[in-house]
C-alpha cells in the first residue's frame, strides 16, 4: 500500500505530510518529483501545500502543467484516491480536476490562523471515517484561499455532494463558506486548510481527534485498517 | 517576421468582486480629498514580446498561449489584448 | 562607492603599489563598517563566546549550539534598515533572505524565523505607516513563501524612527550534527557561485548602509525571489547530504568582494576567479560592477571536480544555475580575472582586515538631567486611561502582524506566537524556545541598563515556557560611531550585556553591528535587540484554560522606575526619569523558581511583566484567556508607591503566575525557601478586569470590550488609518 | 465635468528584475512550443473612473493621487498613465 506524495518546485508542506503520514499513521509513503511519472501501484496521491513556482501567475497555475498531473489526471479517472492540500487543492483546481477558483482572500493578505471545519460530505476516501457536521479544529494558512464558484456551479455541486467541508465561520469570502470540495465521483478531495498540521496532540491545542480521521479514512480506505 | 510587444490585460470579469481595488478606493484615495474618484479596479498585465510575421498573427498568436497555459482563468477572468510595434 | 584617504594610503603601502579600480571597489567594500566592523571589532570582542554547548569553527556565518543526541542548532541575526528605510517591502524580504542564507552555510535547515520592527509614530505619520505595513508584508511574502515559519519578533514604534525603519531578523537552523560544513578547501577545488544571477541591484550596498540615509536617490534596490531562495535550499541540503561541499558562504554586503576575500582568508587558501563566467543578469556588466554587486539569493561552494558533475544534476533538477568562477591556489591570493586579464590581484589578508580603529567615546550631555522627573497631570480616570494604553500601537495585541506569517508550517511549533515565545520541537525530542527584544527607550536612558533589560526580558520571556537560556545573540544599532557621544552609548551597552552574559553563564553565538542609523532629524536612540535560544528537556509549558478561583501570583519586586516606561512616554509624553535596573542575584533567583515550578508542574501558565506593566500583563493574561480577574495594588510587593507606579512601572525580573487553589500551598512553600519575592495579589473570575486598592476599582474594564480593543486597534489604524 | 477612464500601469524600472515574469516565460510559456516568445514583463494595472473637466486635467489629477497615497514606489517602479473617454 503505497501513497504517492508530489513535490514541485517551491513545494513546502511536503515534509510535513510525509512525516504524518509515515511517523503517524504508519503508512507507506513516498516522494515523487513533479517531472516524473508515477508508478502504477500507487493507492493514493497527495499534492501537498506550499508555493509552487512561487505562486506567481496564479497560485497552482504553473504547477498545473507539470508531466506529472498528466499521471494524477489517470489515476483520478481510475478512481484512486488524491487529496490536494492548500497550494494542491489549487493546483488540482488549476490542473481542472475539481471545479472553481481559488481567489486572493478578502483581508488582501496571507492568513495564518485557526478555524474550524464542518463536515459536509462524510463519503470520501478522506472524510468516511468522520461524522456528517462533525467539527474540525484546523489552521489554514494562504493567501489565495478564497474559494469561489459561479451560482450555477454552485447549485450542481450542492446536487452532487460535492461540498466536502465548510468553514463555520466566515474567514476569507469563500463562495458559501466552501473550504473543500470533490470532483463528481468523489476520489479527488481538494482543500484549503491544513490537516497535517492538526492531526498530532502535540502541535494541536485544541483537539487532534477529527483531523486524525482524514487520514484514517484513507487508511481505512486503501485497506490497511478498518 | 518582426518583434511586435503584446500587452495582455487579465481582469476580473464583471460581477465578480475585486476587494483589492475597493480598498485603495476607500482606504485610501477616498480618506484623502480625491473625491472625484468614483472607481478603481485592479488588474494584472503580462507584456509579452514575440516574433510574428505581422500584428495580427502576433496578436492570434499571444491569444493561442493565454488560453492553451490558462495565463487566465475564463471561469473569473476575461483579458483584453494589444499590439504594439516594438 | 570609495575610501577614505587614509585608507587609501594604508592599502597602496600594504601592497606596495597603486591599486587598480576592480581592487579600490572590492576594498571598499570589504572596509566598509559593514563587512570590516572596524569601529566595533576591538570590543566585541569582551563578549564571552565559548560555553559547553557551543561549537565554534571557522568560517560560519551563524552560531552553533550542541542540543543533544548529535543534534545542532544554528542561530544568526542580521539588520536591513537602511534598505528598508526606501523600500520596505524589498529591503525586509531581502532581509530575511540573507539572514536564512547563513543558516544555511552552516549546512542546516532554517526552521524559523523571528522580526523585529521598528518606525516612527504611525498614529501621525503616514511614511511610517506605509513602511510599517510593507515590511511586514515583505518579510510574510518571502518567509511564507520560504516554508520557513516566522515565530516571533517584536514591533515597536518611537519618533526616533521617523522616515527610517528597524528591520531586524534573525533565523535558527537544525539539523545533525555530523551534517555540519567542515569548511575547508585545498588546491585545485573548484569555486561555484549558485542561485540568482548577478544584476546591479544593491551595487554600493554594503556602504549604503555604512553611511546616514539621505533623501536622494539610491540604486540600492533589491528585488526580492523567495521561489529561488527556496529552490537553493533544497539543492544545498541535497548536496549536503551528498557530501558534495568542501566550504560554502552566503553572498550578502558586498557581494563577491566579500565573500571570496572572506572565504580565503578563513581557510587560508587563495583563489583565482574570472568574472567572465559569472551568470550575470545584464551582459555589458564591468569586472567592478560584478565583484561588488549585492544580488540576493547566491552562493558561494567550494567542491571539486569529481563532484562537480552530481552538483551539476542537483542544480538542474532544482532549475538553478551553477557556474565555476575559479579554483583555489595556495598563495593566500585573491586573483580577480576578466579573461586572461588581471583586474585585481591582493592578498586575502589584506582584503579580509580592515584596519581596526579604537574610536574616542564621551558620555552624551543629554544624559546629565535625564533621570529628573517633572511633575506629571494627575489621571482623573484610570479605566478611561487604560483602554487608551491597551491600543497604544506599541500596546496593543500584535496579531495583524503575525496573522499574515505562517507559523505552523514545517509542524513544529508547539506554543504559538501571541504568548512570551514561541516553543519548536525538535528531532530528540527536546524543544527549543526562542525570543527577540529590545527597548530603545530604556536604553536612551541609561544605555548599559537598558540593555541589560532587554537581555533579561528575553530569558524572561523563554523562561516562561520552561526553557533555560543557553545562547544569546546580540544585535547592536546605533548611529554615526564617529560622533564619540554615540560611540559611549554603543560601549555602554556592550558591557552592560557582557556583564550580564558572564554573570548567568550564556554565551553569545552570534550578533550584528549596524552603525550609521540616522534619520533626516538625528540619530536613532541606541537600539541593541537581544535574541534568546532557549532549551526545554521534558516538556515546555502548555498555557492551559484559566477557570475562575484560579489564583494569581506574582514574583519579583515593582520599583519606582518609570523612565522610559511605556505610561510616562505614550500617556504623559515625557521621556526622563530613572529606567528599571536589573538586579543579577534577584533576576537569578527568580528564574530559577520559576523553571523549577514549571518543572514541577504546578502552573497552568505564567506571563512576564514588561513594556505597560502589572497593568498591562495582568490584562494580557485576561484578555488572551477572556476571563476577569480582581488584582489587589496593596499586596504587590516592593516599596510602598502611589498607584500609577505600581501598575506601570517596567521594573524587571517580575513573573505572574496562574495555579490552581489546590496549589498554593505547596507554591508557597516552594517560594519560601528560593528567597523570591512574591505576593499572592489575585484572584480569577468575573468578566471584569480589576485593579482595587482599599476596596475600590482602580482599574475596571469590561474584559471583552478590552480584548476586542486590544485585538483589532493595531489593524484598524493600519488598514484604515 | 466629463467622466474618463484612466489606466495606471505600475511595473519595475528598467534593469530591476521581473522575476514573476521570469518564471511565467521559462516554466510556462517555453515549456510548450512557443519559441516565438523573448521575453515576459508583468505589470500591475489600475484602472481609475474620474470626473474631471478634461483629459489633461484627469491625467494630473490621478498621478497626484498616485505620488500623494503611495500607490508605487517611485524607487522601484514606474508609472505609465493613460486617459481614455469613458
Ligand atoms: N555584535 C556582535 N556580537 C557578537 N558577534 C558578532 C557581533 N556582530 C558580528 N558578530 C559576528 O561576526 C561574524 C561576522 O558577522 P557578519 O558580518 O554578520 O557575517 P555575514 O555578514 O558574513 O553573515 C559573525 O560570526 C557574527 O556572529
Ligand atoms: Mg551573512
Amino acid at each position: 500500500m503505497k501513497i504517492g506524495v508530489i513535490v514541485f518546485p517551491g513545494s513546502n508542506c511536503d515534509r510535513d505530510m510525509y512525516h504524518v503520514l509515515t511517523d503517524v499513521f504508519k503508512l507507506d509513503a513516498e516522494y515523487f518529483w513533479h517531472e516524473k511519472g508515477l508508478p502504477k501501484n500507487i493507492d493514493a496521491v497527495i499534492l501537498p501545500g506550499g508555493f509552487s513556482y512561487g505562486d506567481r501567475l496564479r497560485s497552482g497555475a504553473i504547477a498545473a502543467h507539470s508531466p506529472i498531473i498528466k499521471d494524477v489526471k489517470k489515476m483520478a479517472e481510475k478512481g484512486i484516491p488524491i487529496l490536494g492540500v492548500c497550494n494542491g487543492f489549487q493546483i488540482l483546481v488549476e490542473a481542472g480536476l475539481l471545479p472553481g477558483a481559488l481567489l486572493k482572500n478578502t483581508s488582501l493578505n496571507f492568513m495564518c490562523k485557526w478555524t474550524s471545519l464542518i463536515v459536509e460530505n462524510n463519503k470520501t476516501p478522506f472524510t468516511n471515517k468522520l461524522k456528517l457536521h462533525q467539527k474540525i479544529p484546523i489552521p489554514i494558512a494562504n493567501g489565495e484561499g478564497r474559494y469561489y464558484v459561479d451560482d450555477e456551479t454552485l447549485k450542481k455541486l450542492k446536487k452532487k455532494n460535492q461540498i466536502v467541508f465548510r468553514y463555520s465561520e466566515v474567514v476569507n469570502g469563500s463562495s458559501d463558506r466552501i473550504a473543500g470540495v470533490c470532483n463528481e465521483d468523489g476520489n479527488v478531495v481538494g482543500m484549503m486548510p491544513h490537516p497535517e498540521r492538526a492531526a498530532e496532540s502535540e502541535i494541536n491545542p485544541i483537539d487532534n481527534k477529527p483531523s486524525s480521521l482524514i487520514f484514517e479514512s484513507l487508511l481505512t480506505t486503501i485497506g490497511v485498517k478498518n | 517576421m518582426a518583434i511586435f510587444n503584446v500587452h495582455v490585460i487579465i481582469e476580473n470579469k464583471p460581477g465578480i468582486s475585486d476587494p483589492e481595488g475597493e480598498t485603495i478606493l476607500n482606504d485610501l484615495v477616498l480618506k484623502g480629498t480625491h473625491s472625484a474618484i468614483s472607481k478603481i479596479k485592479t488588474a494584472k498585465m503580462l507584456k509579452f514580446t514575440i516574433k510574428e510575421k505581422d500584428k495580427k498573427s502576433a496578436q492570434t498568436r499571444v491569444k493561442e498561449i493565454c488560453d492553451e497555459l490558462r495565463i487566465y482563468n475564463p471561469m473569473v477572468s476575461k483579458i483584453t489584448i494589444d499590439v504594439f510595434d516594438s | 562607492m570609495s575610501l577614505e584617504p587614509q585608507e587609501l594610503d594604508d592599502l597602496t603601502s600594504k601592497i606596495g603599489r597603486k591599486p587598480t579600480s576592480t581592487e579600490l571597489q572590492i576594498v571598499a567594500a570589504e572596509w566598509s563598517e559593514h563587512c570590516s566592523y572596524k569601529s566595533s571589532k576591538k570590543h566585541l570582542k569582551m563578549l564571552p563566546m565559548k560555553g559547553p554547548l557551543v561549537i565554534s569553527e571557522k568560517g560560519y556565518d551563524s552560531g552553533v549550539l550542541d542540543v543533544g543526541d548529535g543534534y545542532v542548532i544554528t542561530a544568526h541575526i542580521e539588520s536591513h534598515n537602511h534598505p528598508s528605510a526606501v523600500e520596505p517591502y524589498g529591503g525586509a524580504a531581502t532581509g530575511v533572505g540573507g539572514v536564512i542564507r547563513d543558516i544555511l552555510s552552516a549546512g542546516t535547515r532554517p526552521i524559523a524565523i523571528f522580526d523585529g520592527l521598528r518606525f516612527g509614530d504611525i498614529e501621525k505619520d503616514l511614511q511610517a505607516r506605509w513602511l510599517f505595513k510593507n515590511a511586514v508584508t515583505g518579510i510574510a511574502d518571502y518567509g511564507n513563501c520560504l516554508g520557513i515559519p516566522t515565530i516571533g519578533g517584536e514591533v515597536e514604534f518611537d519618533e526616533c524612527y521617523s522616515n527610517y525603519a528597524l528591520v531586524d531578523v534573525a533565523a535558527i537552523g537544525f539539523g545533525k550534527k555530523k551534517n555540519l560544513i567542515k569548511n575547508h578547501a585545498k588546491k585545485g577545488d573548484l569555486v561555484v557561485l549558485l542561485g540568482g544571477s548577478t544584476g546591479r541591484d544593491g551595487i554600493g550596498g554594503s556602504q549604503f548602509a555604512s553611511d546616514s540615509l539621505e533623501s536622494e536617490n539610491r540604486s540600492a534596490v533589491q528585488i526580492p525571489d523567495p521561489f529561488i531562495e527556496k529552490l537553493i535550499i533544497e539543492a544545498i541540503l541535497e548536496a549536503r547530504n551528498q557530501n558534495l561541499i568542501h566550504a560554502m558562504k552566503d553572498l550578502g554586503g558586498g557581494g563577491l568582494s566579500c565573500a571570496v576575500s572572506e572565504t580565503a582568508d578563513a581557510l587560508s587558501i587563495g583563489i583565482e576567479m574570472d568574472v567572465n563566467k559569472v551568470h550575470t543578469r545584464e551582459s555589458d556588466m564591468n569586472p567592478d560592477e560584478i565583484m561588488v554587486s549585492e544580488s540576493q539569493e547566491r552562493m558561494l561552494i567550494v567542491t571539486n571536480n569529481d563532484k562537480l558533475k552530481k552538483l551539476d544534476k542537483i542544480c538542474k533538477k532544482f532549475r538553478i544555475t551553477c557556474s565555476v568562477i575559479g579554483h583555489v591556489t595556495s598563495n593566500n591570493m585573491m586573483h580577480v580575472k576578466k579573461g586572461k586579464k588581471t583586474c585585481a590581484n591582493l592578498p586575502t589578508d589584506v582584503v579580509a582586515n580592515a584596519t581596526l580603529l579604537d574610536r574616542p567615546s564621551k558620555k552624551p550631555a543629554y544624559l546629565k538631567n535625564i533621570e529628573k522627573e517633572k511633575k506629571l497631570k494627575p489621571i482623573l480616570d484610570y479605566s478611561k486611561m487604560m483602554m487608551k494604553f491597551i491600543s497604544s500601537p506599541n500596546i496593543a495585541s500584535k496579531i495583524w502582524v503575525y496573522g499574515q506569517y505562517d507559523h505552523e508550517v514545517g509542524i513544529r511549533t508547539v506554543v504559538k506566537p501571541g504568548m512570551d515565545s514561541s516553543v519548536l520541537r525538535l528531532d530528540n525530542g527536546k524543544f527549543l524556545a526562542a525570543k527577540i527584544d529590545g527597548n530603545p527607550k530604556h536604553c536612551y536612558i541609561n544605555p548599559r541598563e537598558g540593555a541589560i533589560g532587554c537581555f533579561e526580558e528575553a530569558c524572561r520571556n523563554v523562561v516562561c515556557t520552561g526553557a533555560k537560556p543557553i545562547g544569546m545573540l546580540d544585535h547592536l544599532q546605533f548611529g554615526n560611531p564617529e560622533n564619540p557621544e554615540i560611540f559611549w552609548t554603543f560601549l555602554e551597552s556592550l558591557k552592560g550585556l557582557t556583564d550580564f552574559a558572564k554573570y548567568f553563564e550564556i554565551p553569545c553565538v552570534g550578533g550584528k553591528v549596524s552603525l550609521y542609523n540616522e534619520t533626516p532629524s538625528g540619530p536613532i536612540k541606541p537600539t541593541p535587540i537581544i535574541g534568546i535560544l532557549g532549551l526545554i528537556d521534558k516538556t515546555p509549558l502548555y498555557s492551559q484554560k484559566i477557570t475562575t478561583g484560579n489564583c494569581l501570583v506574582i514574583i519579583g519586586d515593582t520599583k519606582n522606575e518609570m523612565g522610559g516606561s511605556e505610561y510616562f512616554e505614550y500617556i504623559h509624553k515625557f521621556v526622563g526619569g530613572k529606567c528599571p535596573v536589573v538586579n543579577f542575584q534577584e533576576s537569578k533567583t527568580n528564574m530559577n523558581i520559576v523553571l523549577d515550578l514549571i518543572r514541577k508542574d504546578l502552573l497552568k501558565t505564567v506571563h512576564d511583566c514588561s513594556k505597560g506593566g502589572l497593568a498591562v500583563a495582568v490584562s494580557e493574561i485576561c484578555m488572551t484567556h477572556q476571563i476577569g480577574c480582581n488584582v489587589s495594588l496593596e499586596k504587590v510587593p516592593g516599596p510602598k508607591l502611589d498607584v500609577d507606579r505600581i501598575l506601570f512601572s517596567e521594573s524587571h525580573s517580575r513573573y505572574l503566575l496562574v495555579l490552581e487553589k489546590k496549589n498554593t500551598k505547596k507554591l508557597e512553600e516552594l517560594l519560601k525557601k528560593s528567597k523570591a519575592s512574591y505576593k499572592m495579589i489575585g484572584e480569577f473570575g468575573g468578566e471584569n478586569i480589576r485593579f482595587n486598592k482599599e476596596n475600590k476599582h482602580v482599574i475596571d474594564l469590561r474584559v471583552d470590550k478590552a480584548q476586542k480593543t486590544w485585538f483589532n486597534s493595531l489593524r484598524e489604524l493600519v488598514v484604515h488609518g
